[in-house]
């Protein structure tokens, strides 16, 4: 760091999966006793962190929500943009599976026959990225839910939404480490995963620090490169093995993009 | 600040182009809160009186619970409702969770309490004399009830205004118990969450500034009513 | 005939101190019963008792003979009570007037009517559509004397009802209530500290200290003939002194006060040896020392000095040595024609028959 | 129902393990919501009080806006606080986002209209005379004003306790203008919530547990003190 | 001497009525000044503005010549009141009583000795302990007492201050209380609606009559010579008749009232043709037909016929026709003796010197 004693100060816009998972908990602490700077995370939707970012009110973005990425990258709102890790996403439902989405291979079919069905399909609704995801999913099996009445917005994060879908035993789609999470006390099963398009895809953003004077740009930097570091990278592969059994994200530093596709 | 000025413009156009969605949500809001209020009254003014008038051991004990319960987290109240609400939860074949009885319940128990303890410091406000003196006019118990409670007009509808306000602007009960569903349990507050999550501030302002209006109007009208009067 | 409301073995308790024990006290149907007695000495909660306000913590409160326990609402509608202090309820002049007819479901038309009725007998009707917080403090007692007195009850309870009424009106008061209480055979309690009021209003009167009932009877009796040395004080018998009876003849006691001083009064029902002997000031005349005080029947003159002259308003007391302490209150009018001083010689002079004696065990 | 249980059972490890992070949270809670509280309470007495005893025109509209405050939406204020706060906002260089002292703020704000508004009905349900009686014993202003809130102890305290709950319990304001940062500004109800969104209801509902107890024991000393004093 | 209270074009509105308008009223050291008044003449009002508890509309008051405008607190911290109510703070007695003092910021040892002396005083040092809502409505007014006269003030107002207390009590403190007001050099302003007290305690009396002084001067004058009709009525000067002088001599005048009447007066300062002849009915004695009603200087003797006997307390009124209504107060002892009855012919007999003419434009 440098300049005034701000200068130490890093705002970390995020998403709230990354903050629930707890692998900021183990992230940050690394990051700050290497390098000196203090991290304020900000757990919020990726809309709300993009447009944090956006007014310049976050120094560094991380997030997963590829399509909005891309937008505000080419707006010239952030200097770089780097892949992390992935983890992915399933879709759950009622084990009984009215719609018939087990026997279907491709995500896009599942969705079409959740439609079809008109079985109970419940949305985050936050434009968080898995909102995103999902409705980047709807619009490539090319359906409109918005309106539909068997679909239902939760407006809330991750886990409480896995609660609306099994009081209304409906599907939904997750991020497996939530679900996983709370495995226990759902009655719902994954009928769907696998498909490439349900990854999940982090990338760190540095926001442009010509914004205004108050973004700290070298911090960005250093936290973009610490995330994508071996250290950090080795961190992320172990994360969630003692609990889970499997660890939850993957990590992806130095990986094509197109890889992962 | 921008947003601030732009929410405004934002709420404005919203409530003249006449959005039937807005206009629903914002009475489904009212309604909602309005319920649960009388609901606190309803639950929250007799045991208040009776707090108020009778002596009996473990008195205390129970005005504190009831202190406390002014303090009651939104966000418990919710969680322990959706406990009891879920499928296999013990209420659960009452069929309540995400449905906008969920809410009324569960603002009917954030704002009782807050109910029940202004009843008790205005009646015990009062000069205990006045009890008297309105049995001596001929009051039955009921009578006298309502006599105190007309006495106790002041602290009471301040009661029935913090309750209502404390309700309608709650967000952490609401989305827990009715989640927000379009069309169904959506309420102005959770809309406003909702507009804020996605980062679209500016109809995240206009929701709150509708909200601050409807709260402002329906509190003129208590206000009215609490300090009709004259009082020299 | 059974009375209106009778009392049996009344115990009030207050914060664990028995503030009043009351074994028998009955009310009849068009009867004043006049409450007397020192500050704190629970006629208030007498009255509140009474009234059916207070859960007495035993005893039995019973109407026309009938117990109330358990329909204490029924009775309690057909009582009135006039507090000490006005406790008027927030809002209007009428509505407070109105409000007990209200509760028992009157008809607007009539409440009304009986509204205007007594706020006019009170003297206040142009005040009905005052808010209660702009009233001064007589207007307040009024407003709650019409309020009682518009229920029209059976039973009314007055506390004071006229401690804050201007001169005038207390009197005009006074000699009109007397007048309606016994045309409509209300039967009615009614403390007061002033004598003149209890004297003018009640049947009967009960002295009220530290929670008992000291003496109960007809009004001039408790004043003229107070049951010991206390009451006595209290009703402002001035003049207590310690005698021996000497002898009785044809009704009259010959009675030793003092050293070699005699004084004559009406033989005590019951024979006995030591008494008090009770005389009130307003029953003492003063003469000049050797004329005649007054003609006729006046049995007592005693000669004594004058010690002390006190101006009482339009009347003054004046205190003599007799050998012993005498009171007397004269007007101000003889006052001036004697143009008594300390030190001057007097005759005092009294009837027999204003001579109470109170037996007394040493 | 099991979750409750088990919630109880785990708050209680949480704190006779002396678990220091726990504890650290709770103290944070509580010096957060005291300093709201209190700040509120500065504020709102003598606004209140000044409010209860003069009249001039447009009185009933700042109290109508008083008792709208009273259902200010935390999310909102929140949300009006974030922009201002902002780096880039007009109090930005102050340094308050994502600090405590900026959720003391916003407690604050959500705090001050209740106190207000209590104190108001408070006052104003005094007998009028007592002032005159409090002036004549030879008080001066502040000795007036201060005893006229020890009268009106009673609805006063219930205030306060309601303004205290209020806050304590509150999330919606606390995680926008706090975060969630441990170690830093992580409250008992954002914990809850944080552990609630991770789906680990047990540690949810032992914090919740936590919450309300610790509000249960700062009720019960309030209470005491409204209490108070032998009424008959 | 300036005096140590002075009240100058002192106006108060209350909610736009105009409920008092003194020009100018002043109270000196060491005085007492009875304020009368009917209920609702703003007596209570009065004592509030010179209090400094209520800026009036208009007006100035002075405390020793210096206007106070502007430092209200220092001069309120000279005075005390005691209110119709006893507006005890909730607490206790002695916290009661000690407030004033403490908000003076006397040491806590002199306050509890202070509060001590005059709890005593007023008979309540056995309540000090006591809470306040807990007390009987006498001794919350003595506690009140206790609270105002502990604060030792240069300036007291009392309103209605004895109004609760029982008669022993009043009685006792009448005495005590002018001799400790004297002692001290208070400047006493007293609100009663009790003539005798007024007269009693009183240097000068003020009426108050819908807001304005009457009449202010001594206080057997006021009494006795009355401005006008109304405030002779008010101060209980029963008989007041239309008459017309007929002649003055010797600095008497003789009255004709009615038919061929005739009353002697002292001749009023200001010639008058017209008059009101007013007579107390304390200073009317009454003998029967013929017989010498009283020796020595009784000018008047008026034949008349006893229209109606009316008992009140230890006396009695008699109202008698003499050619007008004419009323006299006699005493018990004197009703007995006579055993007057309505139509019984009597004769009423008056000093000249009891008789006022107050100049009467008809
Ligand atoms: N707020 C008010 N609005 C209008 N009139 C008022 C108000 N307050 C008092 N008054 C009137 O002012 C007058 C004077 O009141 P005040 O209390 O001074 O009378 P007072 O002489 O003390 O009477 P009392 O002998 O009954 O105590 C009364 O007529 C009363 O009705
Ligand atoms: N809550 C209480 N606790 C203890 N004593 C009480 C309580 N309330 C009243 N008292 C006492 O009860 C006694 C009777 O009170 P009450 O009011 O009946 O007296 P009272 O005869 O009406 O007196 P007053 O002439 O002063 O009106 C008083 O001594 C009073 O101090
Ligand atoms: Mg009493
Ligand atoms: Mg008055």
């Amino acid at each position: 760091g440098g300049g005034g004693p701000d200068r130490d100060e890093l705002i970390l816009a995020t998403t709230t999966s990354t903050m629930d998972s707890g692998l900021l908990d183990v992230l940050i602490p690394a990051f700050e006793e290497e390098s000196g700077y203090r991290v304020t995370p900000v757990a919020v939707g990726s809309g709300q962190a993009l447009e944090l970012g956006r007014r310049g009110e976050a120094d560094v973005l991380l997030v997963h929500a590829p399509e909005a990425e891309e937008r505000f990258m080419a707006e010239g709102h952030g200097v770089d943009r780097r892949l992390v890790m992935h983890n992915d996403f399933v879709i759950v439902g009622p084990p009984e599976d009215p719609a018939g989405a087990r026997a279907a291979a491709a995500t896009r079919e599942v969705l079409s026959r959740i439609a079809a069905a008109g079985a109970r399909f419940i949305s985050r609704g936050d434009d968080s990225g898995t909102h995103q995801l999902e409705r980047a999913l709807w619009q490539a099996a090319g359906i409109d839910p918005e309106g539909e009445a068997w679909y239902v917005v939760s407006g809330q994060g991750m886990g409480a939404t896995l609660g609306v879908a099994n009081e209304r035993r409906g599907y939904t789609l997750t991020d497996r480490a939530t679900y996983l999470a709370l495995r226990d006390r759902l009655d719902l099963e994954i009928l769907h995963q696998g498909d490439p398009v349900l990854r999940n895809v982090y990338h760190v953003i540095q926001v442009d620090p010509s914004k205004n004077d108050r973004v700290n740009a070298e911090g960005a930097q250093a936290f973009a490169e610490f995330l994508v570091g071996e250290r950090a990278q080795e961190i992320i592969g172990e994360f969630g093995r003692d609990r889970f059994g499997e660890p939850l994200f993957t990590p992806d530093a130095g990986k094509d993009e197109a890889d992962l596709r | 600040m921008d947003l601030i000025w732009d929410g405004l413009r934002q709420s404005f156009w919203l409530l003249v182009r006449g959005d039937a969605r807005v206009y629903e949500i914002m009475l489904r809001s009212l309604l909602a809160s309005g319920a649960a209020t009388l609901l606190a009254l309803l639950i929250g003014v007799p045991a208040g009186t009776f707090l108020a008038l009778r002596r009996f051991p473990g008195r205390a004990l129970v005005l504190s619970a009831v202190h406390s319960g002014m303090g009651l987290p939104p966000v418990v109240v919710g969680l322990v409702l959706s406990v009891l609400f879920w499928r296999t939860g013990p209420l659960g074949d009452l069929g309540l969770l995400y449905t906008v009885r969920a809410i009324v319940i569960a603002q009917t128990v954030i704002a009782t309490p807050i109910v029940t303890g202004f009843t008790v410091a205005g009646i015990q406000a009062l000069d205990p004399r006045l009890r008297l003196q309105i049995l001596a006019l001929g009051a039955s118990r009921l009578q006298l009830l309502w006599l105190l409670l007309k006495e106790a007009r002041l602290p009471l509808m301040a009661a029935v205004i913090a309750a209502f306000g404390a309700v309608i602007s709650e967000v952490g009960a609401a989305i827990q118990v009715g989640s927000i569903i379009r069309g169904e349990t959506e309420l102005l507050t959770t809309a406003t969450v909702l507009a804020t999550q996605r980062g679209d501030f500016g109809l995240a302002f206009a929701l709150s500034v509708i909200l601050l209006a409807l709260v402002f109007c329906v509190n003129a009208v208590f206000t009215l009513i609490q300090q009709r009067g004259p009082r020299p | 005939m059974t009375a209106r409301l009778t009392a049996t073995g009344l115990r009030v308790v207050r914060s664990g101190r028995t503030v009043l024990e009351v074994d028998r006290l009955e009310v009849h149907e068009g009867e004043v019963l006049g409450i007397i007695g020192p500050n704190g000495a629970g006629k208030s909660t007498l009255l509140q008792a009474l009234a059916l306000l207070e859960r007495p913590a035993s005893g039995e409160i019973a109407f026309e003979g009938a117990p109330v326990r358990g329909r204490e609402l029924a009775y309690r509608r057909r009582m009135a009570v006039v507090f000490q202090d006005p406790l008027l309820l927030d809002g209007g002049v009428e509505h407070n007037v109105t409000l007990g007819l209200r509760l028992r479901g009157v008809p607007a038309k009539e409440r009304r009517a009986r509204a205007r009725r007594w706020l006019e007998r009170f003297g206040v009707a142009g005040l009905a559509g005052r808010h209660v917080r702009a009233l001064s403090g007589g207007e307040a007692q009024r407003v709650s004397l019409a309020r009682a007195f518009a229920l029209e009850p059976e039973v009314l309870f007055l506390d004071e009802p006229f401690s804050s009424l201007d001169a005038p009106t207390r009197e005009a008061l006074l000699s009109d209530l007397d007048g309606v209480l016994r045309e409509t055979r209300t039967a009615t309690v009614f403390v007061t500290h002033d004598r003149d009021e209890a004297l003018r209003l009640s049947d009967r009167v009960a002295v009220l200290m530290a929670g008992r009932v000291r003496q109960v009877g007809p009004a001039w009796e408790v004043f003229a003939a107070p049951a010991d040395g206390e009451v006595a004080a209290f009703v402002g018998v001035e003049t207590v002194v310690p005698g021996r009876v000497a002898g009785v003849s044809d009704g009259l006691a010959r009675v030793a006060v003092g050293e070699g001083i005699t004084v004559w009064a009406p033989a005590p029902p019951v024979p006995a040896a030591e008494v008090l002997v009770c005389l009130r000031p307003e029953n003492v005349a003063i003469a000049p020392a050797g004329e005649p005080a007054e003609a006729g029947s006046v049995r007592n003159r005693l000669p004594g000095t004058v010690v002390r002259v006190v101006p009482a308003g339009f009347q003054a007391r004046v205190e003599l040595d007799c050998g012993f302490r005498l009171s007397a209150l004269i007007t101000g009018q003889s006052l001036r024609e004697l143009a008594l001083r300390p030190g001057d010689r007097v005759t005092a002079a009294f009837k027999a028959t204003a001579v109470h004696l109170i037996p007394h065990a040493r």
